[in-house]
């Protein structure tokens, strides 16, 4: 067991920031909002985290409060304008607000641009980011049992009618992208201080497409499913290594079956089951 | 649950909205005191619908002022309206599909403090009407009749001052529809105030203390069932020809 | 400059359109976003390429490939969304099988077609060049912009005058109720996938021509933009998205000629942002198609 | 039930594999280098030109063209799929199954997260593409026979100087991408140290087609010298875009256009270009020749740079074996004292700083080929 753990170390603290990042997502998602600023929060933060830990020495945890922060904070603005966005006009508009983040890290000289963010601390290890991970999902749980939670829901199901009953439905929204943000931020600063190095393209629209498919194939609104999405899209490329040059045919024909079989997501399958 | 005396009156004062160009509505006014059922009648695109919104802050008025008790309502977001104390039904149901039968109710209740145990939510889907008390099960998954009346129970949830219903007897047989007028007197007996919306004459004439026609967003007779019944001005807005066709937008 | 620069994004547009007509049909008829799109773009100057190469006249291999294009978009709607449909799997689950065809296919053409990028054979084309005062365009990239015009022409005719096009706009509309009018909705289906697709085709030919380039990553890096041009447009609408393409392309070069290459993509990226805030559905929404 | 059934078998069979593969300890004289190369993904052409050159060399050790002293070398060629999480789950597994080296990973961004997980488990890297700086010095055993810009630009400019009396240039570059980007850094302080003013300076972004906007305005400015910092993809539509736009300076371009495949794409238009490389086709030293002809057998076209490093490291690997090395330490010293090797890129040896010390080569694209540049 200890020999399993220390040659696939990398691949474990992997699935944990990946399950973050599905979590983040489904977050925003159970409010009915398709908000894909994932990655563009998960860059903010891994910046800021990182900017801090080598310029000014920051801690870890310190590192990873600030760039969640961050990104918190810059969900929080991005809200106002986006508002009145619903569908796959908020899912573009967020996008795009992905790429110019990120061109904006291309060209602003304290991120090292293109050619990245060298010397990051090391820091970040299984321990923090199943840490995290566990902090993460036992909120989620307990939201889970508070009225606000049910105000998401009914958000999601009917805007109008959740007016109607009383719930803020621009101040929900904005709530759960900021959260989304908050866990996309810590997902971002453990991601940087687990690679020793960052550049722009980390966090770009393909970053955010992966994210995507973990937390559908997952089951959307399930946070299990979002974890156990993280875990089988990580390991995917690593399980058909063996497989050479069909490894990426045969990824994508995973996918779509998986999809296909059971459009509920992995988390579907399981109520289905059980 | 509400009881007499706690319940504050609303109070449309002139109230004119415009859509575009359009009046919509023009300085209607109206009250719905306490334990006291009004009917809100006139032919298709008379306004109903408009003044409907512009009560729950869907609409801003163009002018005229909207009060409930002391509070001024119509500054309000429709959220801020709810929580005054405005519950609403919809025309087309809109209840929360894919929740469950008692997470529709909770929701309904969410202005209030706390949330409500499985007991009192039985008791409201008992008042209701709701047969099926299947507390988990998808509400989008329940036949129209019982849809209705969740509805109603989810709108009750939240102890309203004054409850809007928008033509809550379509599609109803008329053995739910003598169950619907029994449930409506029974809530304002309670002191709630109800703002009922609704093309079946019948169940207006059976329920109503006071009824309001409206014509092209103008408020053409009022008075008790019996009165506006006798109207020359309402019986030809509805044999006439002034049935327009834009209302409901 | 700035006529240069405004022929520059004109032709750049042209492109841009042709991408995104077929981005937009499906979406106007299905609700939902087809990511594959690209990578029957690629595919398709593929095909055109290899036809190419084995002596076929490139008018022939153009043709031959638009009909392959348009019957793999028939057979992604067969397996990655036509299953779906029948469960009413909402919008997000086929952008996710999308997603996944389209790593099926980037995997089979490199297998066929291998990694690196390839060009038309060196005679195919012309390199000719018309000068106009000091304006200076490649003939190749005016018969390129009147062959997308043409194209846009006939698919806007198709929809507007013909059976298929009322089938179509009837299932955009409302499938119900078309399928009530005796619209054979699968069938109107799939021809919506033939016509984008081989559209899509259409532009991944033209690209491989105007650049001389064709690769496996040429659909990816076009991705982006065609989306930013059919939400531009308006989601569904075909004529929402050729303004929206040549509004992109002009953007894109009058941001590098006079504010700065390296802010280009952000400032084309703030201009559909900020589009979008100010009309949440587009500058012609998705009414545009069904009356179109 | 069912679910988490299958759920175990996915991580028995995801994790299984490779523990049992990561056993056995090494015996006699049998070496595992371990390849990391993006042979799919966006960077893939690069990465399979790599993934091509060691399995040709792995042909060549056996046809005996190669010499590794008769030990049994195998290069594990793995595909990182031009993602960085793949690379460092790579770097892991290469730290664990009993590699000697590691070679890779194909591009320097991979390479700032992938090495320091090998430098701290003592495994000795050889980088055969990684040009970026900083790159050496994340550990005393990192080594790259991939020669830096900064060792060619120089001398390039100077005799592009001599030849056209160059006064004036304008830089396009892509803006987001490491190796372009330290193009650019390089190619401005060299203008600068030789006193070329520079006119303008424009940015792309990778996987762009079009550069008619940027080029219009360059050519506003009419620079006696256009510098392409770029990757063949997109150095080749410069190239033809400028002169389709009537451009009538010259060109310069660094490694990333040392390619067969810029002349293949480029055609006519390349004419003229100067490419400050690391590698000449037609070098007939250290079996060049030989590798040429085979390559192009094998695969049907000729070798790139990316390719004829890869080949040169697994001739550097074959001979620290030939020179008694058998473990990453063994690896790490011999590479540190090694005498210039003859290979594929000319005489190779590695300075004090790890970098390679290597010839540069100096080329013009003429009448389709690369030739030396006067």
């Amino acid at each position: 067991m200890f020999e399993f753990f220390a040659h696939h170390s990398k691949l474990i603290d992997q699935i944990g920031i990946n399950a973050l990042l599905a979590l983040s997502l489904s977050i925003s998602l159970r409010a009915g909002s398709l908000a894909l600023a994932q990655a563009a929060f998960m860059g903010i933060a891994a910046y800021v985290s990182s900017i801090g830990a080598v310029h000014l020495g920051w801690n870890l945890g310190g590192a990873a409060l600030a760039g969640a922060l961050a990104a918190a904070l810059v969900a929080a603005v991005l809200a106002l304008p986006i508002g009145r966005l619903r569908g796959v006009f908020l899912a573009i508009a967020t996008i795009g607000f992905g790429e110019i983040t990120r061109i904006i890290a291309i060209n602003w000289p304290i991120t090292g641009g293109a050619e990245g963010l060298s010397g990051i601390p090391n820091d970040a290890n299984t321990l923090s980011i199943y840490g995290t991970l566990a902090v993460v999902g036992f909120a989620i749980f307990l939201f889970g049992r508070t009225k606000l939670a049910l105000a998401v829901a009914a958000t999601r199901e009917d805007e109008s009618a959740a007016r109607g009953v009383g719930i803020d439905v621009a101040g929900v929204r904005m709530g759960t992208l900021v959260a989304g943000a908050i866990v996309a931020g810590l997902a971002g600063a453990l991601y940087a201080h687990s690679n020793f190095f960052i550049t722009p393209g980390d966090f770009g629209f393909g970053r955010m497409e992966q994210v995507l498919v973990m937390c559908v194939i997952g089951g959307v609104t399930s946070s299990l499913g979002a974890v156990l999405g993280a875990l089988l899209m990580t390991v995917l490329p690593e399980l058909v290594r063996f497989l050479h040059d069909y490894r990426e045919v045969s990824s994508g024909a995973i996918l779509l079956g998986i999809i296909l079989f059971s459009p509920a997501g992995i988390a579907g399958l399981w109520q289905r089951r059980t | 649950m509400t009881s007499l005396g706690f319940a504050e009156q609303l109070v449309v004062d002139r109230v004119s909205v415009r859509y575009g160009g359009v009046l919509a509505l023009d300085a209607v006014s109206l009250e719905v005191p306490p334990a006291t059922v009004v009917g809100l009648i006139g032919p298709n695109g008379a306004g109903k619908t408009t003044l409907i919104n512009a009560v729950t802050g869907v609409v801003r008025p163009a002018s005229g002022t909207i009060a409930l008790g002391e509070a001024r309502l119509d500054r309000l977001s429709q959220h801020r309206v709810a929580r005054a104390g405005i519950a609403r039904t919809y025309q087309n149901i809109r209840l929360f599909g894919a929740l469950s039968v008692a997470d529709n109710v909770r929701a309904g209740a969410y202005r209030r403090r706390g949330t409500l145990s499985d007991d009192a939510v039985r008791e409201l889907l008992t008042r209701a009407m709701v047969r099926d008390h299947e507390l988990e099960r998808r509400a989008g998954t329940l036949p129209y009749g019982e849809q209705r009346r969740l509805e109603i129970a989810r709108a009750l949830a939240s102890e309203p001052h004054v409850l809007l219903l928008d033509e809550p007897a379509a599609g109803m047989n008329p053995r739910e529809s003598g169950e619907l007028r029994a449930l409506i007197r029974a809530v304002a007996r309670l002191g709630t105030g109800i703002l009922l919306v609704e093309h079946d004459m019948s169940l207006v004439t059976a329920v109503c203390d006071h009824v309001l026609v409206l014509n092209f967003g103008e408020t053409i007779a009022q008075g008790t069932p019996a009165q506006v019944a006798r109207d020359p001005a309402v019986i030809e807005a509805y044999l006439g020809t002034g049935a327009a066709d834009s209302e409901h937008r | 400059m700035l006529v240069q620069q405004l022929a520059n994004g004109v032709f750049l547009g042209a492109v841009y359109a042709l991408f995104a007509i077929g981005y937009t049909l499906i979406f106007g008829v299905l609700d939902i976003l087809n990511l594959a799109h690209a990578a029957i773009f690629m595919l398709a100057a593929f095909v055109a390429l290899s036809l190419a190469g084995l002596g076929v006249p490139l008018v022939l291999a153009f043709a031959l490939a638009l009909v392959v294009a348009g019957l793999l978009g028939v057979l992604l709607d067969r397996v990655a969304f036509a299953p779906l449909r029948r469960r009413n799997a909402g919008t997000l689950v086929p952008l996710i099988s999308s997603i996944g065809a389209a790593i099926i296919m980037q995997g089979v053409a490199r297998g066929i077609w291998g990694p690196d990028e390839q060009r038309f054979p060196a005679n195919a084309l012309s390199t000719a060049e018309i000068h106009i005062g000091s304006l200076t365009v490649g003939a190749l990239d005016v018969v390129i912009l009147a062959i997308a015009l043409v194209l846009m022409g006939v698919l806007s005719y198709v929809l507007r005058s013909t059976a298929l096009g009322r089938s179509i706009r009837a299932v955009a509309a409302d499938r119900v109720a078309a399928a009530l009018l005796g619209v054979d909705i699968e069938r109107t289906i799939a021809l919506t996938f033939f016509i984008a697709s081989a559209l899509g085709g259409a532009a991944g030919i033209l690209i491989g021509l105007q650049y001389n380039s064709v690769s496996l990553d040429m659909g990816a890096r076009i991705e982006l933009k065609g989306l930013a041009i059919i939400i531009l447009g308006g989601m569904g609408s075909v004529t929402g998205a050729v303004i929206g393409a040549f509004l992109l392309g002009a953007v894109e070069t009058l941001s590098v000629a006079y504010i700065s290459s390296s802010y280009r993509d952000a400032i084309a990226f703030g201009v559909m942002f900020l589009i979008l805030v100010l009309r949440p559905t587009g500058l012609f929404g998705k009414r545009a198609l069904r009356a179109a | 039930m069912r679910v988490k059934s299958v759920f175990c078998a996915v991580l028995l069979l995801a994790f299984g594999s490779s523990v049992a593969l990561g056993a056995g300890p090494m015996t006699g004289k049998s070496v595992k280098v371990g390849v990391i190369a993006d042979v799919t993904g966006s960077a893939g052409a690069y990465g399979n030109s790599q993934k091509n050159a060691y399995e040709l060399a792995g042909d060549d050790l056996k046809a005996g063209l190669i010499d590794a002293a008769g030990a049994s070398l195998t290069f594990d060629v793995q595909d990182s799929a031009s993602d960085p999480n793949q690379v460092v789950n790579l770097v892991q597994k290469f730290t664990t199954d009993g590699s000697a080296l590691m070679i890779g990973p194909t591009l320097s961004s991979e390479a700032k997260k992938a090495d320091p997980i090998a430098v701290g488990k003592n495994l000795t890297i050889l980088a055969t593409s990684n040009t970026a700086q900083g790159i050496t010095t994340m550990g005393s055993c990192v080594f790259r026979d991939s020669l830096s810009e900064e060792q060619v630009v120089p001398q390039m400019l100077v005799k592009m100087e001599k030849a056209w009396k160059v006064k004036t240039a304008a830089i396009i570059y892509g803006d987001d991408d490491q190796f372009t980007k330290t193009d650019f850094d390089i190619f401005s302080a060299s203008l600068k140290a030789d006193n070329i003013d520079v006119v303008d300076i424009k940015t792309f972004h990778k996987g762009d087609v079009d550069f008619k906007a940027q080029l219009t305005a360059i050519g506003e400015k009419k620079p006696d010298l256009l510098v392409i910092g770029a990757l063949i993809e997109e150095g080749v539509k410069i190239a033809t875009q400028a002169k389709q736009l009537g451009f009538k300076g010259h060109f310069a371009g660094g490694n990333g256009l040392n390619s067969p495949k810029f002349i293949d794409l480029a055609g006519p238009a390349g004419d003229g270009v100067i490419v400050g490389a690391a590698y000449y086709l037609g070098d007939t030293r250290g079996g060049n020749k030989t590798f040429v002809e085979r390559y192009t057998k094998k695969f049907g076209k000729a070798p790139d740079q990316f390719a004829a490093q890869a080949y040169a490291a697994a001739q550097v690997v074959a001979a620290a074996i030939k020179g008694g090395a058998t473990n990453s330490g063994q690896f790490c010293s011999f590479f540190g004292n090694m005498k210039p090797l003859m290979t594929v890129l000319g005489p190779v040896s590695f300075m004090s700083s790890r970098d390679v010390r290597a010839d540069s080569a100096i080329l013009e694209v003429s009448k389709g080929a690369f030739v030396p540049f006067k």
